[in-house]
């Protein structure tokens, strides 16, 4: 199963170099990847129907936990065939598709990349393994939607799916980790065995806000919903994959794969069924505003999604068997509209409903399609999507109160119905317009695809047998459910079916009335402002302008603000710090032993001190700098350390003369600082001083360790040759210090040179390009 | 009375007394060259103060700071006049 | 001559300065130098790295003194993994240098300071004694200094006051806390400070030097709010230098700091509090400075600071886990942004610009390259499983066993808004239509270059992004290290024992 | 002293506080002074004889002044003799450059975003 | 600055202080001074002569380029300190002492050699920093 | 060449006094030493006669102590009474030095007694300009200058 | 004993005059009467203090060193006055008042700094 996973990754590394070749008409051959994974997974079936799981484990990092468990149940073999099926009808339909696309090499990588991550998310067991397989499914989706780069809108709307998956990855990385804590392990299949204990820990409410927040970002609930409509700037073969059939589906694999972890709770189950609800019917109810048939499809998208939430909600197997279900019907007539949509789009060049119309005539095969996926999508007997219906009543009857929630499932399964013939039925019926006579018929491998599609849409209508021992079975086992089922078209007169009947009823009736116009759209878009799109943004907005406001604040460019803040900033901690805990004693005798010496060493250098920060005139600055060296100087003679004294004599002079140097250069000393400024500073630089001098203070009352200095004065004669134990020191006992500050001085003196003589301005640059030359 | 304390209780406070006076010169000013003339004297001032202290501390080995301290004195000298002159050329 | 095998790092780099100086004039052989020297020294830090993860912690004492007397220079596999780590930074940037420097920069000593800069860093990670790190810092700035004005453009100039005075601000801290701890335990020995810390009796005096070592090396490891000079004057020098500021020079810090408070200060409670305010406001503001900012350069170097706070946290939350999540951290991150700044020159080269608004197309025009550079981007996002991603794990779990759930919000924050960033700065550099007319710049572009130039410039870069997918891909192997290393640093006690035990032996 | 120390942090701090480039630099080496004197103070000064062996001694005798500090000192003056040197280069070219003293007036590099 | 007067005393001055600066290197092992202040006055004695003749003719004085003296110092020093490593296997900077005294320095050995680099390269960036300077100014 | 060698001589007594170690290494060494500083930095510099003028550089030596004491107390008692009984001024003063060595000499003794302040030497190198604080007469003064100073140091220097 | 006196004495010379410059220093009217008081008269004080330091310790290492710093002490000290004398000339420091001549008024030539002796005086054109 590695290489499974692997091979759509080593094949888009692959298309990095050998991508030239698979641009023209090879580009076929690369349904190959995906077909062979397809039939690679079927061949997994009869063990599965035999109730085995399969399992495989490589280690990656087992020091932090994180293995490659892949672990193929029921539940991974839906969603495995979806991705390797569609993505191969996926891969046929794109090299007709963008047929000479100057990136179509690209194309493929992408969604080779995409194939294997998701195939990634439905195999591994490791949750956190799932979460980088996720992660990498939100990079492709970004890359996808990106993909006309030109596009402003096409880059806006790929950076807003990327920031709403992105920010739901990190929710699921957390979400796992602290599942990971609770139950000591990163292994589902490990922690079915703790949902008892996982869901009494006090963390249980997190965790599930957690994977909720990554399931419904990356499924576009409301209120991150908004992401998906814009996502429909992707080319459509990525809409058809990634925007219906898979990408979308892997919080509601998540969500199911975590029932029986996280489920059972009234938490769980409701806040699922309302956001859930509340998802189908707003998203429903918004495709009947639209006009672009991407754009009603990705609302029903989003409808379907909140039904699949909902029904996950209720929690029940049977509505867990309806939610399966009902992903597969989804997948396949979905997946077959966006193909129709698709072609409609590369032969006529509108997707726009109020012009389109009679197609039948110039695309029969992508008519039958069509209205085939949109039967099946509307659960009209005998597809596929009845069934699903079927099943969908059946669990929202059983639920906690089930007329509100079969009313709303009533009312959005209506409205799916009107989506699902406004973009299958009504581009084909009626009048052909003129403008569209002459349009060319699509080639076979744009037309097969949505085809076989809807055949299979059919086909499992007819034959649910297949779906039930092949899917359903093994599904509802991998999720701990009693696989006692049995599925059928036809239960007799019921309930259930007046309500479908209702809801095929009142579905026409809307179509019949309701018809897409570009005047409705305006009318729902003045209510664009309220979206949660526009909240988002304006949201993201405000967070943009915080940021400027901070960033300048903190970053406002003047360096004394700057050292005021780090200077206040060392000062508030190491004060609170001493201050708390302050147990200074005074030692007074200290004080008498101060000699006259010191005194007036002190005053000097008090007095240079004065002239240095007050004068008026940067000379005396300067000289008064000076003072304070010699006054230093003579405190080094005074304490018996002649060497130092020295140097800094010299040192200090040198100093003062390189000022001298440059002074003349420099402008006169300005006030530039108010007085309030200054006494702020003033009183900053008086607490660092006082924070320093008492620290010193208090230093010096503790008790004092001398071996060091005693070790070298015992041996710097004897075993270092030398008298003078300074210098012995700075030669040989700590030598390499020496070494590296002579190094500090001749880089000094490299830069010092290299800053007076080197001046690179424009000028020099103009030249420098005309250097080119010699470059070469 | 030994030289010690003769040192201690009259030279070094003459010489204290003389960097005071030179130190109220060179706060008095007026003019640059003063600062500088006062900066200097305060330095050999200070070089003579070593050597005494040398003497009644019995550290010879302070003399050489005496040394370096005149001999920089000099150069620091020789470039403020030359600051001076530069300044004026500007 | 293999016992001294833990100097060769520092002496190489000594000696490659010291023969570039003498080849002062000559830019050619200065290049071939500096790129042939720099294979050196990865071959030595190899070697170095080898051995010590062979045969434990080796210490040499220089000059043959005994241990606290002499400057002691001890490579246990934490500074031994920087050693290496800084030697494919220090080849990379030498190459990358060769191309993209102007010749005008090499003339005025550009090589010989880039290797006493990787002198000063070598040394810095290798020194066991606190006077001497104080010494090599020196020797770090100024080069740094150097390279950060070289050629004295007006942009440089600016940034290089403020950088300038705030990093000797920090220098002045760092070594008024060095005179504050001598004055307290008489010894300048690591080591000997860990035992000796631990035995003065007036905690507040220790707590008081480590928020002065704090602040120091704060200011260093540009953490909040200490950060100011490094967004003021990143972006200014040559990419190369850039390169190994941002690859190094803040990792230096962090690497004080975590060694200093595992090693001298590892009982201070009240530090860990703020090193984890620090951390989170480190890793907010990073982030949020980076969003706004429209200079590619100045994007990446407020992600500098931003994921210097991955670090800081987890020295702050001071437990073996969250110390490895640091340390595994630390060495992605000193591949990655060194890959950043050089990606920054390279755009340069491809399109005369690092302006955000102006730049564009570069996927259009370079693929290849283009792909290269996404390998970073996902290497800095953390995208899993990119090398930034690894660390996270630890970090967040051990936020959550500690309960701080500032630092896991603040992580994920950080994580998040470096995400949004990075793509969204690729949906503008690379996807946007370029509106910027190449030969309206008079820089030396990509296809101006020699070909064996274009392969310096490249190279590097394929060079690190191998390196960051191996961290990312062969996670467990850093992860082993990180934990060998984090285990090291939270149990000190062999280390103590390597730099001090052997005096024993010497003077029995 | 150590007042004195206090003193001399406080005016360094107080010179970088102020606008002006020159002043800066002053400042800078104000602090240098600071904390060469607090490692001074802090390797407990005592009014001792320097640190050198007397002719025909062997070892060090008597009250000696602590010669470690004075190493250290030693090696921080010289370390800040080449960086101030470099600095006052530096500002001596920023002012060539920018043509301002007052630093709020060098924030191009913070501005431009 | 071209007086007569400073132009003749620094004349003087030039070789006394050299010889000086020798003097205070040679026997910093023993007695205050060492490499460092040695150099500084060397370098003080090239200064002066700078100032008061012009720096050309110091310059033609000192016949190499000032910058010359960096590496050349920081090699000596570099090699006293590796020599050890080289030919005794002990650690860098590890001391060699030729056995028995010498005239005027007493014990010489690698450390002495060390504090030779150590003179030359602070009279080297000593010299390039103020010649640098002034020639700038 | 003789100028040389005593001018190395000279350089290594200097030596000598200030390593204040008188064997014959030392002297060695020191001569070697100077020999190279020397040979560093000489170029073209007349030298003096040596012996001949030594007895007067020892007479001058005094003479100059004499004047040296003689203005100090001067002004010593100029500077604690309370008055000023000074009369400043600039003076020009025509040389009769020729060389360098000669002027730098004049202006450096001139300079080194109290009272009087060589300010310049004019750039053809004929007058002196000294400050002054005693100037009742600049012809007495220059006449002073010109039998004391210069005279006997001319003596010594031709 | 009588060394002892001896250094007493010379000492106590050698600080009254340096006191007496210091006086003077502060007493003295212009900066070139400043100038002229005191750095000679202080240099004796030093040199004198010097000497006492020389007779205290009587070594002959010592009494060498000490002679050079006077030897330098007594070539440097004059050179400054003069250095620093002529530049308050040029940045136009007045004289005393009372001061009642001065050659140099006008003499120098304010663009090449020449200075002119009283002889080619009349050949060149000055400024005021
Ligand atoms: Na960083
Ligand atoms: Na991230």
């Amino acid at each position: 199963m590695l290489i499974a996973v692997l091979l759509g990754f080593i094949f888009s590394l692959l298309l990095v170099f050998i991508g030239r070749f698979l641009k023209g008409k090879l580009a076929v051959l690369s349904a190959l990847v995906p077909l062979s994974l397809f039939f690679y997974f079927l061949k997994f079936i009869p063990q599965l129907s035999a109730g085995k799981i399969i399992r495989q484990n490589y280690e990656w990092v087992p020091s932090l936990g994180i293995n490659l468990n892949f672990t193929l149940d029921g539940l991974s073999l839906i969603f495995c065939l979806m991705i390797t099926g569609i993505g191969a009808l996926v891969f046929l339909y794109t090299s007709s598709y963008l047929k000479g696309h100057r990136y179509l090499d690209r194309f493929y990588g992408y969604l080779g990349f995409f194939m294997a991550s998701m195939l990634g998310v439905v195999l591994s067991d490791n949750i956190i393994t799932l979460f980088i397989f996720w992660e990498l499914t939100s990079i492709s989706s970004f890359f996808l939607i990106g993909f006309n780069n030109q596009d402003p809108a096409s880059r806006k709307s790929a950076v807003i799916s990327i920031a709403i998956t992105g920010a739901g990855g990190l929710l699921l990385l957390i979400g796992g980790l602290i599942l990971g804590d609770v139950s000591g392990t990163y292994s589902i299949y490990e922690m079915l065995t703790q949902h008892q204990s996982i869901i009494g820990s006090e963390y249980y409410i997190l965790i599930v806000l957690f994977i909720f927040g990554a399931a419904f970002t990356k499924s576009a609930q409301f209120p991150f919903h908004f992401w998906l409509p814009g996502a429909m700037k992707a080319p459509t073969p990525v809409s058809t994959y990634l925007h219906s059939a898979t990408m979308v589906k892997a919080g509601i694999y998540l969500l199911l794969r975590l029932t029986p972890v996280l489920g059972t709770t009234n938490f769980w189950n409701i806040t699922l069924i309302c956001v859930g609800g509340f998802t189908m019917l707003y998203a429903a109810i918004h495709a009947l505003f639209r006009v672009d048939m991407k754009s009603v499809l990705a609302y029903s998208t989003i409808t379907a999604l909140g039904m699949l939430v909902f029904l996950i909600g209720i929690g029940t197997r049977e509505s867990i068997l309806a939610a399966a279900v009902f992903i597969l019907i989804h997948a396949l007539y979905k997946a077959t509209l966006f193909l129709v949509t698709g072609v409609v789009d590369h032969q006529t060049g509108t997707r726009n409903l109020e012009k389109l119309s009679g197609l039948r005539k110039v695309m029969m095969p992508i008519a039958i399609a069509g209205i085939i996926a949109a039967i099946s999508g509307s659960g009209i007997p005998p597809t596929f999507g009845f069934l699903g219906k079927d099943l969908i009543y059946e669990s929202s009857l059983q639920s906690l109160s089930p007329i509100l929630i079969t009313a709303v499932a009533v009312l959005t399964n209506m409205l799916l119905l009107y989506a699902s013939f406004v973009v299958g039925v009504k581009p084909f019926t009626g009048k052909l317009p003129e403008n569209f006579q002459n349009v060319k018929k699509p080639g076979f491998l744009l037309w097969a695809p949505p085809l076989l599609l809807a055949i299979l849409c059919l086909l499992f209508g007819l034959f649910p047998g297949i779906i039930e021992n092949v899917f359903a079975k093994p599904m509802l086992s991998a999720l701990g459910f009693s696989a006692d089922i049995h599925l059928k078209l036809w239960h007799g007169f019921n309930l259930i079916l007046l309500l479908s009947a209702i809801t095929i009823g009142g579905g026409l009736i809307i179509y019949a009335f309701v018809s897409p116009s570009g005047k409705s759209l305006n009318f729902i878009e003045k209510y664009e402002t309220l979206s949660p799109r526009s909240i988002f943004l304006n949201f993201g907005n405000s967070i943009h302008g915080f940021s400027m406001f901070w960033t300048s604040v903190f970053q406002n460019g003047y360096l004394r603000n700057y050292i005021f803040t780090i200077v206040f900033f060392l000062v508030c901690i190491a004060g609170y710090s001493l201050l708390t805990n302050l147990n200074y004693r005074m030692d007074y005798a200290s004080l008498a032993r101060v000699d006259i010496y010191q005194i007036t060493l002190s005053m000097v250098m008090l007095i240079g001190i004065l002239f240095t920060v007050f004068s008026k005139s940067r000379l005396t600055a300067v000289a008064s700098m000076g003072l304070i060296g010699y006054a230093i100087c003579l405190f080094f003679v005074y304490y018996g350390a002649p060497d130092l004294a020295m140097t800094q004599f010299a040192i200090d002079t040198l100093t003062v003369i390189l000022f001298v140097l440059v002074l003349y250069r420099l402008p006169k000393y300005l006030v530039l600082s108010n007085t309030k400024v200054r006494i702020m500073d003033g009183v900053l630089s008086l607490s660092l001083g006082i924070l320093i001098s008492l620290l010193a203070l208090e230093v010096l009352n503790e008790p004092v360790n001398k071996e060091i200095a005693e070790y070298y004065a015992a041996n710097s004669y004897l075993l270092a040759h030398g008298k003078n134990v300074v210098n012995v020191i700075l030669v040989d006992f700590r030598g390499a210090d020496t070494m590296i500050e002579i190094s500090v001085l001749s880089v000094a003196a490299i830069g010092v040179f290299g800053l007076l003589k080197l001046r690179i301005k424009t000028l020099e640059r103009r030249k420098f390009s005309k250097f080119k030359k010699f470059e070469k | 009375m030994t030289i010690n304390e003769y040192i201690e209780f009259i030279i070094l406070p003459i010489l204290g007394v003389s960097i005071v006076l030179v130190g109220f010169r060179f706060l008095m000013g007026p003019t640059i060259a003063d600062r500088i003339i006062a900066l200097d004297l305060l330095i050999t001032i200070g070089s003579g103060i070593i050597c005494i202290y040398s003497l009644f501390a019995n550290e010879p080995v302070l003399l050489d700071v005496a040394m370096i301290l005149a001999l920089i004195a000099f150069l620091s000298t020789v470039a403020f006049s030359y600051y001076l002159k530069k300044r004026k050329k500007k | 001559m293999m016992a001294q095998l833990t100097t060769y790092p520092i002496l190489l780099q000594l000696l490659l300065g010291i023969i570039l100086m003498f080849a002062w004039n000559n830019v050619k052989l200065q290049r071939i130098i500096s790129i042939l020297g720099s294979i050196v020294g990865v071959v030595v830090a190899v070697v170095l790295f080898i051995s010590i993860w062979n045969d434990g912690t080796q210490i040499v004492e220089a000059g043959s003194w005994p241990a606290p007397f002499s400057i002691v220079f001890v490579a246990d596999i934490f500074a031994a993994t920087l050693v290496l780590l800084t030697s494919f930074a220090g080849l990379a940037v030498a190459s990358f240098s060769s191309a993209t420097v102007m010749p005008l920069r090499l003339k005025f000593g550009y090589f010989p300071i880039f290797h006493f800069l990787l002198l000063g860093l070598n040394g810095a990670f290798l020194t066991g004694d606190l006077f001497n790190l104080y010494v090599w810092f020196e020797i770090i700035i100024i080069s740094s200094f150097v390279l950060i004005t070289i050629g004295g453009e007006k942009a440089q100039l600016e940034g290089a006051v403020k950088y300038f005075t705030l990093n000797i601000l920090a220098s002045m801290i760092f070594l008024t806390a060095i005179a504050v701890l001598y004055g307290l335990s008489g010894s300048l020995n690591m080591a000997d400070l860990a035992l000796k810390v631990a035995q003065i009796e007036n905690r507040t005096l220790v707590e008081v030097t480590a928020i002065l070592f704090f602040v120091g090396f704060g200011i260093k490891s540009a953490v909040f709010p200490l950060y100011f000079w490094l967004p003021a004057s990143y972006h200014t020098p040559p990419p190369a230098v850039s390169a190994i500021f941002g690859g190094l020079l803040t990792k230096v810090g962090v690497y004080a700091l975590i060694r200093v408070f595992t090693l001298i200060f590892p009982d201070e409670v009240f530090l860990r509090d703020i090193f984890i305010v620090v951390a989170v406001l480190t890793l907010f503001s990073g982030a949020i400075g980076a969003l706004v900012q429209n200079n590619i350069r100045k994007v990446f170097s407020y992600l500098i600071i931003c994921h210097i706070g991955f670090m800081i946290a987890g020295l702050g939350m001071f437990t073996e886990v969250a110390i490895a999540g640091a340390i595994f951290y630390l060495i992605h991150d000193i591949m990655v942004k060194t890959n950043l700044f050089m990606i920054s020159g390279l755009i340069y080269r491809l399109k005369g610009s690092n302006s955000i608004r102006a730049l564009g197309g570069l996927y259009e025009d370079f693929p290849k390259i283009s792909l290269l550079i996404i390998a970073s981007f996902c290497s800095l996002v953390g995208l899993p499983p990119f090398s930034g991603f690894w660390p996270k794990l630890s970090l967040l779990t051990e936020a959550f066993k500690i309960e701080n759930y500032w630092i896991v919000g603040a992580i994920l924050l950080a994580s998040f808004l470096t995400l949004f960033i990075i793509w969204k700065l690729w949906s503008e550099v690379f996807w946007k239509k370029s509106e910027l007319k190449t030969s309206s710049s008079s820089y030396l572009f990509n296809h101006d270059m020699k070909y064996h130039r274009r392969i310096q410039m490249l190279a590097p870069i394929i060079f690190i992004t191998i390196i960051s997918l191996y961290i990312g891909f062969a996670a467990e192997n850093i992860q082993v290290l990180s934990e060998r290393i984090a285990d090291e640093l939270m149990n000190p006690q062999p280390y103590i024992d390597a730099v001090l035990n052997k005096t024993e032996i010497l003077e029995l | 002293m150590a007042i004195l120390i206090g003193i001399l942090y406080a005016a360094g701090i107080y010179m970088i506080l102020r606008r002006s480039l020159v002043k800066l630099i002053i400042g800078i080496i104000l602090l240098g002074n600071g904390a060469n004197l607090l490692i001074f103070l802090l390797g407990r000064i005592t009014q001792g004889k320097p640190p050198v062996i007397d002719e025909g001694a062997n070892i060090l005798i008597a009250a000696y002044a602590d010669p470690v500090p004075q190493a250290l000192i030693l090696t921080a003056i010289v370390i800040s003799f080449g960086i101030q040197s470099f600095a006052i280069v530096l500002i001596k070219r920023a002012y060539k450059e920018v043509k301002t003293d007052d630093l709020n007036e060098m924030n191009a590099t913070d501005e431009e975003s | 600055m071209k007086t007569i007067i400073l132009r003749t005393a620094s004349n003087y001055l030039l070789p006394i202080l050299l010889v000086f600066s020798v003097f205070i290197l040679l026997r910093g092992h023993y007695l205050p001074g060492g490499g460092f202040v040695g150099g500084l006055i060397a370098a003080v004695a090239f200064v002066l002569h700078a100032f008061a003749n012009d720096l050309k003719e110091t310059k033609l004085l000192l016949k190499i380029h000032p910058g010359f003296l960096i590496p050349f110092g920081l090699a000596i020093s570099f090699f006293s300190g590796v020599f050890p490593i080289l030919f005794e296997g002990s650690a860098f900077m590890t001391g060699i002492w030729y056995p028995g005294k010498i005239p005027v320095l007493g014990s010489m050995g690698t450390a002495l050699f060390f504090d030779i680099g150590v003179y030359f390269v602070v009279i080297g960036v000593t010299l390039t920093i103020l010649f640098t300077i002034s020639e700038s100014a | 060449m003789k100028n040389r060698f005593l001018g190395n001589i000279l350089l290594t007594l200097v030596w000598v006094a200030l390593t204040g170690d008188l064997s014959l290494g030392n002297f060695v060494f020191g001569f070697v030493l100077c020999f190279f500083i020397l040979w560093i930095i000489t170029r073209g510099r007349s030298g003096a006669k040596y012996f001949r003028v030594l007895p007067k550089v020892i007479s001058f030596f005094f003479f100059f102590l004499y004047e040296l004491v003689k203005a100090n107390i001067q002004v010593a008692i100029e500077v604690i009474t309370p008055r000023f009984q000074m009369v400043p001024g600039i003076v020009e003063y025509p040389l009769s030095a020729e060389s360098d060595m000669e002027i730098t000499l004049l202006a450096n003794l001139i300079s080194l007694t109290p009272g009087t302040l060589s300010l310049d030497v004019s750039t053809d190198k004929k007058s002196l300009f000294i400050h002054t604080m005693y100037v009742q007469d600049k012809e007495v003064f220059i006449a002073d200058i010109k039998n004391g100073f210069e005279k006997r140091l001319l003596e010594i220097l031709r | 004993m009588i060394i002892d006196t001896i250094v007493g004495i010379v000492a106590t010379l050698g600080a009254l005059f340096v006191l007496f410059a210091a006086i003077g220093f502060v007493r003295m009217p212009d900066t070139y009467l400043r100038i002229s008081v005191t750095t000679k008269a202080a240099t004796l004080g030093i040199g004198l203090l010097m000497v006492a330091t020389a007779i205290y310790f009587d070594e002959i290492s010592i009494t060498t060193k000490v002679l050079a710093i006077i030897l330098f002490l007594f070539l440097t000290a004059p050179v400054s006055a003069h250095l620093i004398g002529r530049a308050s000339y040029f940045i136009g420091i007045e004289l005393w008042d009372k001061s009642v001549m001065d050659d140099l008024k006008g003499r120098y030539n304010k663009i090449t700094h020449r200075l002119n002796s009283e002889s080619d005086k009349n050949n060149q054109e000055f400024e005021d």
